[in-house]
């Protein structure tokens, strides 16, 4: 063993984010004092990132099965059954902290790790979507922030070659020094043919593949997980850079070494690098792992033992090979011009031992280095509900026609294109529905089936209620995947949270995770991958709890997927659901009213289901013309975009009883907006009272306007030049 | 007056274009070639002949738009 | 239609381009390797996709535009062949000097990716004879460097001559700054070399061929391709 | 051996990117720029020391690669 060239001192410890009583937990498992790289390496594995160790308990108790689930959380992604010998591969990561510290980059590796998490389970990645959040578009870095993340997204994968087809924007002051950056990828992979960590074997080659190993974002997975402090623009570590490109050549080798059945295990290295990738093979496997860094790739020179085992150097893989198909796979990778170096090789020991420069640097138990990593169960106090307000109790500042006219061109609700045009969202040639509705479709290789994604979640009424809140965000996740006609299949779930050992946050993220599993539950939607981001903080305040949820669900066919714009004139608008007019939390309230105030809107899971149902089977039976779920701002939002989306307006003469206000723009759940052929009106009403579900007319499409009884006419070119300008106009500089 | 700003990537930083450049010199037969990295310049034309102003205005310019400070070091020429 | 794909490190669009020319001539086409220095015997038309070969690195172009492959592209061309790259595509003919000119950054500095309205100038050339000379066609863009360039005297040749054989336009055909999304001169979004046998474009007619995927109108560039060649 | 290459754009072609650093200096409240164009510079490690020669490969490099000779102008310079 390589005697310790540092002295280990509490200060050391320390700063590798360990606390005393962790470092005292290595020591007697050891039995002796770590060496430098082997501090460096629990470190990695014991940090929240890596760990789960302060959300793993809660995490348990959330439904990961279901009969089409292939693969749940525990690799890389997860895998779903989708019919025909396909599955789907997805999962949704985030890189908040490293986009705040460099925006462009940080966005770009993000968006590289998922999509090398993806394609390390044999899938081709289809389609990627993406959850930002920034901060008040006022604060002096909200418009660097947006425009280097933006960039970033799209630079990676445009240049990767993959269609972005989806995902959110929204802005809130509580993301003024956090902001985050989720991002989803989802690939297609046949099902007898996916691909896991778990090594097997003794003496099997494990093989580096990809870019070369530099000193870039040494401790990235620590400070993903530490709060930042006043001095956290100083402090950063060496940036990681994306290269797509080599990414691109990573993906194309891999995929082709792959069909060639030359893959024992495969592992990407993502946070933690090096450590995290080889430990996670041998102890899933059962075996131990024995490295030798003289063989790995490196960039720079001298670098020592811990900084290899640390780098978080993007595009690269670690396998355990075929011994028979080494050459074989080796010719592949290098006419792809990719680095290819065998550097160690399974053991029968289950120990973890590395060696550099003829000396041991490492040598500890694999399998505790995972499990024995320090889980907390941490004080949490439950958010205190907030008082419900009556619709009756929230005067009108302006009349329901301005209110339109005023929340279409909001942050929130105005349209994100200035985004999704950065994005190529066509790229293979299967983009059925593009971003502007309210799921992405794309077909399924030659069709006729089609995959439906979307992101989704509503932070302000997780804030107001974490446990509702979490409801709401997988039953509108499921909700838009039902608006296009898909059977939502399954979710994977992105947990941004501030910092846990503040027990009012760890009250929040309970809350919310129990949310989530109670709606996973209720609606068959179950988790099958996700990914934790705690301590998203600055200076004491934490960011609004933003449990980001991906939602997949099947078409049979693509091309019977609903679009939410009105498709011709004199058609019937019905409203779905029930118009109770809930304002509590609602975008009417905190952007019209100025109140960000009260109990959010309930989620009745059952409703939700049957509504859902019913919606579907419209779309399926070809009755429903156009479809919008209702989400932020309510029913004249929705009716808005769909008059937006097509250039046909609409003539509303329902009652709008008994506040209209709240008639209009409450934030009720379980609700959708449908139209069906005139003739057709009077049955799907009849069709709708047999099954339970709420329905009322609202009135018709007609003309260039929306028409709401003896109001003042809004022309759809207004509410258009408004939704459209709002985005570019603050981009170009212009106030906020 | 005019002014150049030379903003290279920090030593250890990635960079990719420069790897890619190098594997295509070396395919073109370009001999001897060990290493590219890739920097921008900007030539820059100012009003007016103060050039500790000019200076401290291109600093500016530099740390604000011109380098991405986190990867990037600048340097700043005033040629008068 | 024998046809033959152009596969440089970085590519991403040749899945694409290999569909729809399947779909359009009932063929595979064969897909070749940028170290390839052979265009199989029989290729009627070499199709250069888009993405970004080497990532894009240096210039758009410039390293694949340098690859053995090309060597044999430029003398298939020489020869008569047909050629047609499509946005990377356009940018490696132009770097490799089979086409005039240079691909600049879009305008506004961003990549776009938008449905945008191309008028077809005219109809008596090999890629165009599907449509009519002032048709106007929708077809999408997805590129960060599609701004058009060259000097005076290139551009008033390549107008002279009729080679400038796409320009964005608005949906009726005018030609107008606010639909001249990257900023081109004169709004030039695909050009012919002097034979007339090399057609570079920014736009990707590969992705608009499918009626179920809802447009259709960049289809007539490939069945025009067809045509032209069961006539020959 | 060290050295630089450096291109930049010819007089008289259209420098998109320029224009736009040329904007965005102005609502920075950058005083005094009159225009920006922007170039490349491209630090190459050399093998040898033969710097007749390393100029003599970088000119090929530049030809044939570096710099698009249609639109740019290039500047070497062997630091030995
Ligand atoms: N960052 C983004 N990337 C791609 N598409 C986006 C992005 N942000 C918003 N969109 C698209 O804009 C549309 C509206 O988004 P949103 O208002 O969040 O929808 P919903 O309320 O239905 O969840 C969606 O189709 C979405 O995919
Ligand atoms: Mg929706």
């Amino acid at each position: 063993m390589n005697p310790n060239e540092t002295k280990i001192t509490p200060k050391l410890v320390a700063e590798h984010g360990l606390k005393p009583d962790e470092y005292q937990r290595i020591l007697d498992l050891i039995g002796r004092e770590p060496t430098m790289t082997e501090l460096g390496i629990f470190s990695a594995m014991w940090n929240e990132h890596c760990s789960y160790k302060s959300s793993r308990v809660h995490l348990k108790g959330l439904p990961t099965s279901a009969p089409w689930v292939i693969q749940g959380p525990g690799e890389n992604a997860g895998v779903i059954d989708i019919g025909d010998g396909l599955a789907a591969v997805f999962k949704m990561e985030s890189h908040n902290h490293p986009s705040y510290i460099e925006p462009y980059q940080g966005a770009t590796t993000g968006v590289g790790g998922i999509l090398r998490d993806v394609f390390t389970m044999g899938a081709r990645p289809i389609a990627c979507l993406n959850a930002l959040s920034f901060g008040d578009p006022s604060h002096p870095k909200t418009r660097h922030l947006v425009s280097g993340v933006v960039a970033g997204v799209g630079g990676y994968g445009n240049s990767f070659g993959v269609p972005t087809v989806g995902g959110e924007v929204r802005f809130h002051t509580r993301y003024d020094g956090n902001n985050l950056v989720n991002a989803m990828a989802v690939g297609l992979a046949e099902a007898d043919k996916i691909f896991y960590a778990a090594a097997s074997g003794v003496g099997m080659p494990i093989v580096y593949l990809g870019s070369k190993t530099g000193r870039d974002g040494i401790h990235g997975a620590s400070m993903a997980s530490a709060e930042f402090g006043e001095g956290a623009e100083e402090k950063r570590p060496t940036v990681q850079v994306g290269d797509p490109f080599s990414e691109k050549l990573l993906l194309e080798a891999c995929l082709e070494i792959m069909a060639k059945d030359c893959v024992i295990a495969i592992q990407d290295m993502g946070a933690a690098g090096l450590t995290s990738s080889a430990t996670e093979m041998g102890a899933k496997g059962n075996l131990g792992v024995t490295l030798d860094l003289d063989k790995v790739p490196c960039r720079e020179e001298g670098m020592s033992a811990y900084e290899m085992m640390l780098s978080e150097s993007q595009e690269r893989m670690l396998m355990v090979l075929k011994p028979e198909k080494e050459k074989e796979a080796e010719a592949i990778f290098r006419k792809w011009g990719l680095d290819f170096a065998v550097v160690g090789e399974t053991t029968a020991s289950t120990r973890f031992i590395v060696k550099h420069r003829g000396e041991v640097m490492a040598d500890l138990p694999i399998k505790e280095l995972g499990t024995e990593a320090p889980v907390y169960n941490r004080p949490f106090t439950e958010t205190p509900k907030l008082p419900v307000i009556k619709a009756t109790d929230v005067k009108a500042p302006m009349g329901i026609v301005a209110a339109l006219e005023h929340l279409i061109g909001t942050p929130d609700l105005a349209s994100k294109r200035w985004v999704w045009e950065q994005y190529d969202h066509i790229i293979g040639g299967n983009t059925f529905q593009r971003p502007g509705g309210d799921a992405a479709v794309v077909r399924v290789l030659d069709g006729p089936k089609g995959l439906a994604m979307t992101s989704d979640v509503t932070p302000r009424y997780c804030e107001a209620d974490p446990f509702e809140g979490g409801k709401q965000a997988v039953a509108e996740a499921w909700r838009n995947l039902t608006a296009v006609g898909a059977r939502p299949l399954a979710i994977t779930d992105n947990l941004n949270f501030g910092n846990p050992e503040k027990p009012e946050i760890m009250g929040q993220f309970v809350g919310c995770v129990r949310g989530i599993g109670e709606a996973c539950k209720a609606l068959d939607f179950p988790v099958v991958s996700g990914n934790v981001s705690l301590y998203n903080e600055t200076q004491g305040r934490g960011i609004l709890p933003t449990p980001t949820i991906g939602g997949v669900g099947l078409l049979d066919d693509f091309t019977k997927s609903a679009t939410l714009a009105f498709k011709a004139e004199g058609e019937t608008i019905l409203l779905i659901g029930g118009a109770p007019g809930w304002l509590g939390q609602s975008l009417y309230l905190r952007d019209v009213c100025g109140r960000e105030e009260g109990a959010p809107p309930p989620v009745d899971l059952a409703a939700e289901r049957k509504h859902g149902d019913f919606v579907r089977g419209l779309i399926t039976g070809g009755q429903a013309t156009a479809v919008h779920d209702l989400s932020d701002g309510g029913l004249l939002v929705a009716l808005a975009e769909m008059a937006m989306a097509s250039g046909i307006g609409a003539e509303l003469e329902a009652a709008a009883d008994p506040v209209p206000h709240a008639f209009w723009f409450g934030e009720d759940q379980a609700r959708y907006v449908v139209t069906v052929k005139a003739a057709d009106a009077a049955a799907m009403l009849e069709k709708a009272a047999k099954a339970g579900v709420p329905a009322q007319r609202l009135g018709r499409t007609a003309g260039h306007a929306l028409i709401l009884g003896s109001e003042r006419p809004i022309l759809i070119s207004t509410l258009v030049s408004r939704f459209e300008g709002w985005l570019p106009g603050y981009m170009a500089g212009s106030a906020a | 007056m005019k002014a150049r700003v030379t903003v290279t990537l920090k030593s250890g930083v990635l960079d990719p274009q420069g790897k890619a450049i190098e594997g295509a010199l070396r395919s073109l037969g370009i001999a001897g070639v060990a290493s590219v990295r890739q920097g921008k310049v900007f030539d820059i034309e100012l009003e007016g002949s103060d050039k500790a102003g000019a200076e401290a205005a291109l600093k500016d310019a530099a740390d604000k738009l011109l380098a991405n400070t986190v990867i990037e070091n600048y340097r700043i020429e005033v040629m008068g | 239609m024998k046809s033959a794909v152009v596969v440089f490190p970085g590519i991403n669009r040749e899945r694409d381009m290999a569909r729809t020319l399947k779909l359009v001539s009932g063929k595979e086409p064969a897909m070749l390797w940028h170290a390839d220095t052979e265009i199989p015997t029989g290729t009627d038309l070499i199709v250069i996709p888009g993405g970004f070969s080497y990532g894009d690195y240096l210039r758009c172009g410039a390293i694949a535009a340098r690859s053995p492959i090309m060597v044999a592209v430029t003398d298939f061309a020489a020869k008569g062949g047909l050629v047609l790259g499509v946005c990377n595509g356009f940018q490696i003919l132009c770097e490799s000097g089979l086409l005039p000119g240079v691909l600049m950054r879009n305008q506004n500095l961003k990549f776009i990716c938008r449905d945008v309205y191309l008028k077809v100038e005219r109809s008596d050339t090999p890629f165009t004879r599907s449509y009519n000379a002032g048709q106007v066609i929708r077809v999408p863009v997805a590129h960060g460097e599609g701004n058009y360039i060259a000097d005076g005297e290139t551009i008033a040749k390549l107008e002279g001559e009729g080679r400038v054989l796409f320009r964005y336009s608005s949906p009726d055909g005018i030609f107008d700054p606010n639909w001249n999304h990257n900023g081109a001169l004169n709004g030039i979004a695909g050009i012919l070399n002097g034979k007339g046998n090399v057609l570079g474009m920014m736009p990707h007619p590969e992705n608009h061929v499918e009626t179920v995927i809802g447009n259709t109108e960049g289809r007539g560039l490939f069945s025009g391709l067809v045509d032209h060649l069961k006539a020959a």
